[in-house]
């Protein structure tokens, strides 16, 4: 019997997929294979479990985590978008649960999921205005007026 | 008199955390749900990138009251996985323990509830009075009764000792007959029957589609528990079941947590009868080296999630948390509509709805599926908050 | 059989019974001795190193210098007895008491020195 | 002597209503469990009130979020006089562990007046009956009407 | 001789057993409510004074009328209520089997004053402006009638057995025929359910349901009308319950000749006290076992059992009736 990690590795075969430790696999692509990847999970691998979507700050670059879960293993599809461009394609229509990650991540780091159905101002309250609490070149509203 | 909206929260009886719930009714009956949530985002995560490791032990234990250990839980794991650190296995097993009383006391609390919920005040009381069992076991090894600060990083920070071992055993014995009582009462009585039979329906495949998780998936029959999947702490040398029931409604999820109660009794018996000799603690460095980690962990509501990014120094860069709560939320928008208000308080306390958890970033969800089936969600939620302005009531 | 009322034959006799009730503040439970409570202080044994300032996770242990020594204040409207202070002490000047009984009036009247 | 009555039943019927300000959860369920056979506050008069219109006295907890900031405000506004307002837990009083995030607003007292601080992170629920018990002695030795 | 009457009139109106003694009855009632309550649920409960301590606090509180709301008829409403409460009470034969103003057709006059409360909580909740208290209005109103059919179906059955609709004829023919209980009895826990859903207790305490729309009708109500709410709430339960003690217990019955008449009035009242108090008692059991039940389910439950089992009663009673009496 092949365990759910072998049979993940067989059918992601020639993708660059890291294993770190026992359950845990990760797989950085560029952002323009993103669909296609969440494609090949949902259908070859008959994925449905989206955990959650991570954004975070590297920099010059906003990276994404998809944490997916197959019988306990968690395998994370790595992607990048620039700063400068925080765009990314939604996966809302392949896994509608991410509906609610990616308004996540749009709100606290701005990164736009293009597709999206429902992008309503949805991190922190309605008049919130102090940009993107978790970039790392973020400081609080007060500390923006005093700099201004 | 057509749709009526009704505002169920921020402030409201039947939620004991600030959420609001406007429901569109048509008479008794529930037309459409717009979920928002967000008012106790407290930014958890942006403060843990300013603490430090021993201090985000604390802070990350705050997210939740209710399952604050699970949060510990999958913080030390992931910093100790970082690390390379293994931890002692009596540490191991006391972290074990730890996890499995807070499953109890949280089901417990949960009978509690649901029985609130649907006006059955005594068998809230019942179950709250046998949940403080529970609590003086877990006052009396960890010094707290419910954000026990008992784990450290590479171990645990306090003993159990033969003493606290004996009471732990005894106060099982106990606990499992009251479970078994409440089984009995759950099954059998007339009132709770009509109002969680068929109620709140979560078919399998919906509930797989919605990413549905812990005691709400598994009442849909959906065999799915970490422990199981992804063996942590000391899990794979624990016998025990999987619980899971095929009715897809909340007596199914009442069930579920009542014979889970009673799995996790065995669970602990295991441990303080296995419980290895040794030290329960091993010294770990304050600078963390870079690297990432992932754990996740069956949280008494379900998979809880969380992700450490380090880079080399005292305090995380990044820390991203997703809770079991947030998971289940598409799901319970699914199971709100077209059922009766009445049912609205029991359907949402189902899911063991711990909005502490979730709101440590802000989201707002919309309900519906399919914007504009009545009126916009945007639309709805101007006119909910111009509602709240005018009314002065709670907004 | 499924009928209402299921309960009611085994508790009705409750109501002669004595209810479980602990009437505090006239009776108390006893806390075990593990609780953390409020924290006592020795400041024979304090050798002034800061360390507990540097790992309280809420802010309620602050450095002050008193009596020409720098010595930790703790302000209980912070703290949230987590008991980090006293592990963090490499003297054993901090000690957590069973004390609980905390509540007081006016912000800043809950100092421990 | 009508005074004397009227301060006698204000004392005797405490009415709380629970409001959550952005806690994790933890006082909140310890303030449930105060009313649980175990300590049962009915003994005191306490009733637990949905709505603000009934209450007598505020039970807050949490560090008050920006959102529920209007919220806890209005909701003081609409409990009819006199009221009083006891917070349960160290970030209700003071912000605690959550200071200095951008969400929060730092403690109960920045928003309305607080009578009683209950401390703990969460207080045991015999710390927080001990705080109602302490507010109902100051409001018998005079202080607010 | 007439100054004696009036005088005594006006004992029975304000003192005994009239308005002074149903308010404090009332409270007590309300103070036994919650304690045996608590017992069940193995707490203390209340001390004993607690009913009369909210009441007095309620009343020296702060008393708000929303903007919302239709000023007249929200300070109205639990005045008409409490009213109508106290005029069905002097009805009740308590002291002697005919009342103060026994007349025959007194027992409908007080069924229709039981209903008036009811009535205003629904305007009450209505007018405050509130959309839980128009809910919760909403629900006294269309519950409504699952409860007062069987109420008033179910209090008919002594009548019909007796023939008579005079609360004092039919007190007297229960205590010389027992065997009427045993007849009613269908309808005695017909009566009781009934009553329990008027006084909106659980497992029918839908309209005000706190976990789902707080407090229904009284959501916006605060200090006095609350207090007046509640103490109509009490006194509907003493004069339910007087009421079901009256028509189907015999009431005050059997009355013993003493002398002096006072000493008998006394002993009448302590018999009619304490079939009154087991009637209640009997409401705090039913309340303290059950879940809270939907509005559905309770119009159902209404339609498909109290009604038919009812209409069996009035048809065992008539039967009866027919072939000669008990």
């Amino acid at each position: 019997m092949t365990t759910p990690e072998e049979h993940i590795l067989e059918v992601l075969k020639g993708l660059p997929v890291l294993m770190t430790r026992s359950h845990r696999l990760f797989l950085s692509i560029p952002r323009e294979d993103l669909i296609k990847t969440m494609n090949i999970l949902s259908s070859e691998l008959a994925i449905q479990h989206l955990s959650t979507i991570t954004a975070r700050d590297k920099g010059n670059d906003l990276e994404l985590l998809y944490h997916f879960m197959l019988q306990g293993v968690v395998i994370t599809i790595k992607t990048t978008c620039p700063k400068n461009d925080p765009t990314i394609d939604s996966i809302v229509t392949i896994f509608p649960s991410a509906i609610l990650y990616e308004r996540e991540i749009h709100d606290i780091l701005g990164i736009v999921p293009r597709g999206h159905p429902d992008l309503r101002r949805l991190v922190l309250p309605d008049e919130w205005v102090g940009g993107y609490p978790l970039r790392k070149d973020w400081k609080p509203p007060a500390e923006q007026e005093a700099e201004e | 008199m057509g749709y009526v909206k009704l505002p169920i929260g921020p402030q409201h009886p039947a939620l004991k955390e600030p959420e609001n719930f406007t429901i569109t009714l048509d008479g008794e009956r529930v037309v459409n749900v717009d979920i928002r949530i967000g008012y106790i985002h407290r930014g958890i995560e942006k403060l843990m990138e300013t603490r430090t490791y021993t201090q985000n032990l604390y802070l990350v234990e705050r997210i939740c009251g209710i399952c604050s250990y699970a949060h510990v839980y999958n913080f030390t794991q992931n910093v100790e996985e970082i690390l390379g650190l293994q931890i002692p296995k009596r540490a191991e097993y006391i972290r074990t323990l730890f996890l499995e009383l807070e499953r109890l006391h949280s089901h417990f609390l949960w009978l509690g509830v649901a029985g609130h919920e649907i006006g059955f005040d005594t068998l809230f009381m019942y179950t709250w009075q046998d949940r403080e069992v529970v609590q003086d076991l877990l006052e009396m090894i960890s010094g707290n009764r419910v954000n026990y600060a008992m784990n450290a990083i590479g171990g645990v920070r306090r003993d159990v000792s033969q003493e606290h071992r004996k009471k732990v055993l005894e106060s099982m014995d106990y606990l499992e007959k009251r479970a078994e009582f409440y089984k009995n009462v759950a099954i059998n009585e007339k009132t709770i029957l009509a109002r969680a039979e068929n109620v709140g329906i979560l078919k399998p495949q919906v509930a797989l589609r919605l990413t549905a998780v812990g005691p709400t998936a598994r009442a849909s029959g959906i065999s799915v528990d970490i422990r199981k999947d992804d063996p942590y702490a000391s899990y794979l040398d624990t016998p025990f079941e999987v619980i899971t029931t095929d009715t897809n409604d909340v007596l199914g999820r009442v069930v579920v947590r009542v014979l889970e109660i009673v799995e996790s009794i065995k669970i602990i018996r295991y441990l303080m009868e296995h419980l290895p000799e040794g030290d329960i603690l091993k010294k770990a460095p304050r600078k963390i080296p870079e690297g990432e980690s992932i754990s996740h962990t069956e949280a008494p509501r379900g998979e809880d999630i969380h992700y450490l990014h380090s880079n080399g120094t005292e305090k995380p860069d990044r820390y991203k948390v997703r809770t079991p709560t947030l998971a289940n939320l598409p799901a319970t928008a699914e199971m709100l509509k077209e059922t009766y208000l009445a049912d609205v308080p029991i359907i949402v306390a189902a899911i063991d709805p711990c909005m502490g958890c979730m709101d440590r970033v802000l989201l707002l969800k919309d309900g519906q599926e399919k914007p504009g089936e009545l009126i916009s969600g945007e639309q709805l939620r101007r006119y909910g908050i111009k509602w709240y302005a005018e009314r002065g009531w709670n907004a | 059989m499924k009928t209402p009322g299921k309960m009611l034959p085994k508790i009705i006799g409750f109501i002669f019974r004595k209810p479980v009730t602990v009437r505090y503040p006239k009776e108390r439970l006893t806390p075990p001795a593990t609780l953390r409570g409020k924290m006592k202080f020795h400041l024979d044994r304090c050798i002034s190193c800061g360390l507990c300032a540097r790992d309280c996770p809420s802010g309620a242990c602050t450095m002050h210098e008193i009596e020409a020594k720098k010595r930790p204040v703790f302000d209980l409207d912070y703290c949230t007895f987590c008991a980090q202070c006293a592990e963090s002490c490499p003297k054993d000047a901090i000690e957590m008491t069973a004390e609980f009984e905390l509540a007081h009036y006016k912000k800043g009247e809950a100092i421990v020195k | 002597m009508f005074k004397s009555l009227v301060k006698w039943a204000r004392i005797k019927s405490p009415w709380i209503l629970h409001m959550n300000c952005g806690s994790c959860n933890g006082c909140d369920i310890e303030i449930l469990a105060a009313l649980i056979p175990r300590l049962d506050a009915e003994r005191f008069g306490v009733l637990l009130k949905g709505t603000p219109r009934h209450a007598d006295v505020l039970v807050c907890t949490g560090p008050v979020t920006t959102q529920m900031k209007e919220r806890l405000k209005r909701v003081y506004d609409q409990m009819p006089e006199p009221k009083f307002v006891v917070v349960v837990g160290q970030c209700g009083s003071s912000g605690g562990i959550y200071k200095g995030s951008y969400a929060v607003e730092g403690g109960i007292d920045t928003v309305i007046p607080v009578n009683a601080y209950v401390p703990g992170c969460p207080p045991r629920p015999d710390a927080i009956a001990d705080g109602i018990i302490k507010l109902l002695a100051s409001i018998k030795k005079g202080g607010k009407q | 001789m007439e100054r004696i009457d009036i005088l005594l009139s006006i004992v029975y109106l304000l003192l005994f057993p009239g308005f002074l003694f149903l308010f404090a009855f009332s409270l007590f009632t309300e103070y036994l409510d919650r304690k045996i309550y608590a017992r069940i649920q193995r707490r203390v409960g209340p001390p004993f004074l607690q009913p009369f301590a909210d009441l007095v606090k309620l009343s020296a509180k702060e008393d708000i009328v929303p903007e919302k709301a239709e000023h007249f008829m929200f300070t109205a409403a639990p005045l008409i209520g409490l009213a109508a409460i106290f005029a069905a009470f002097l009805y009740l034969p308590i002291v002697s089997t005919t009342g103060l103003h026994s007349f025959n057709g007194d027992l409908v006059v007080v069924l229709y004053l039981l209903t008036i409360p009811t009535l205003a909580m629904f305007l009450g909740g209505w007018y405050s402006g509130n959309v839980f208290g128009q809910k919760g209005g909403m629900r006294v109103a269309s519950l409504l009638f699952s409860y007062e059919i069987p109420f008033f179906l179910a209090l008919l059955t002594p009548a019909l057995l007796q023939g008579s609709w005079k609360m004092a004829d039919i007190t007297r023919f229960e205590a010389t025929h027992p065997l009427e209980f045993v007849v009613s009895l269908l309808g005695f826990f017909i009566g009781l359910i009934a009553l329990q859903g008027k006084l909106e207790r659980l497992p029918f305490d839908i309209p005000e349901a706190e976990t789902e729309i707080v407090a229904g009708p009284l959501v916006e109500y605060s200090g006095r009308r609350l207090a007046l709410f509640r103490l109509a709430r009490d006194a509907e339960m003493v004069v339910g319950a007087g009421l079901i003690a009256v028509v189907f217990l015999a009431g005050p019955e059997p009355i013993l000749p003493l002398e002096p008449v006072y000493l008998s009035w006394l002993v009448a009242a302590l018999v009619f006290l304490l079939k009154t108090l087991f009637v209640i008692f009997l409401l705090i059991l039913l309340k303290s076992a059950v879940a809270r039940i939907r509005t559905d389910q309770m119009i159902s439950f209404a339609y498909q059992w109290l009604i038919p089992l009812t209409l069996v009663q009035i048809f065992i009673a008539i039967i009866v009736r027919f072939f000669g009496g008990i």
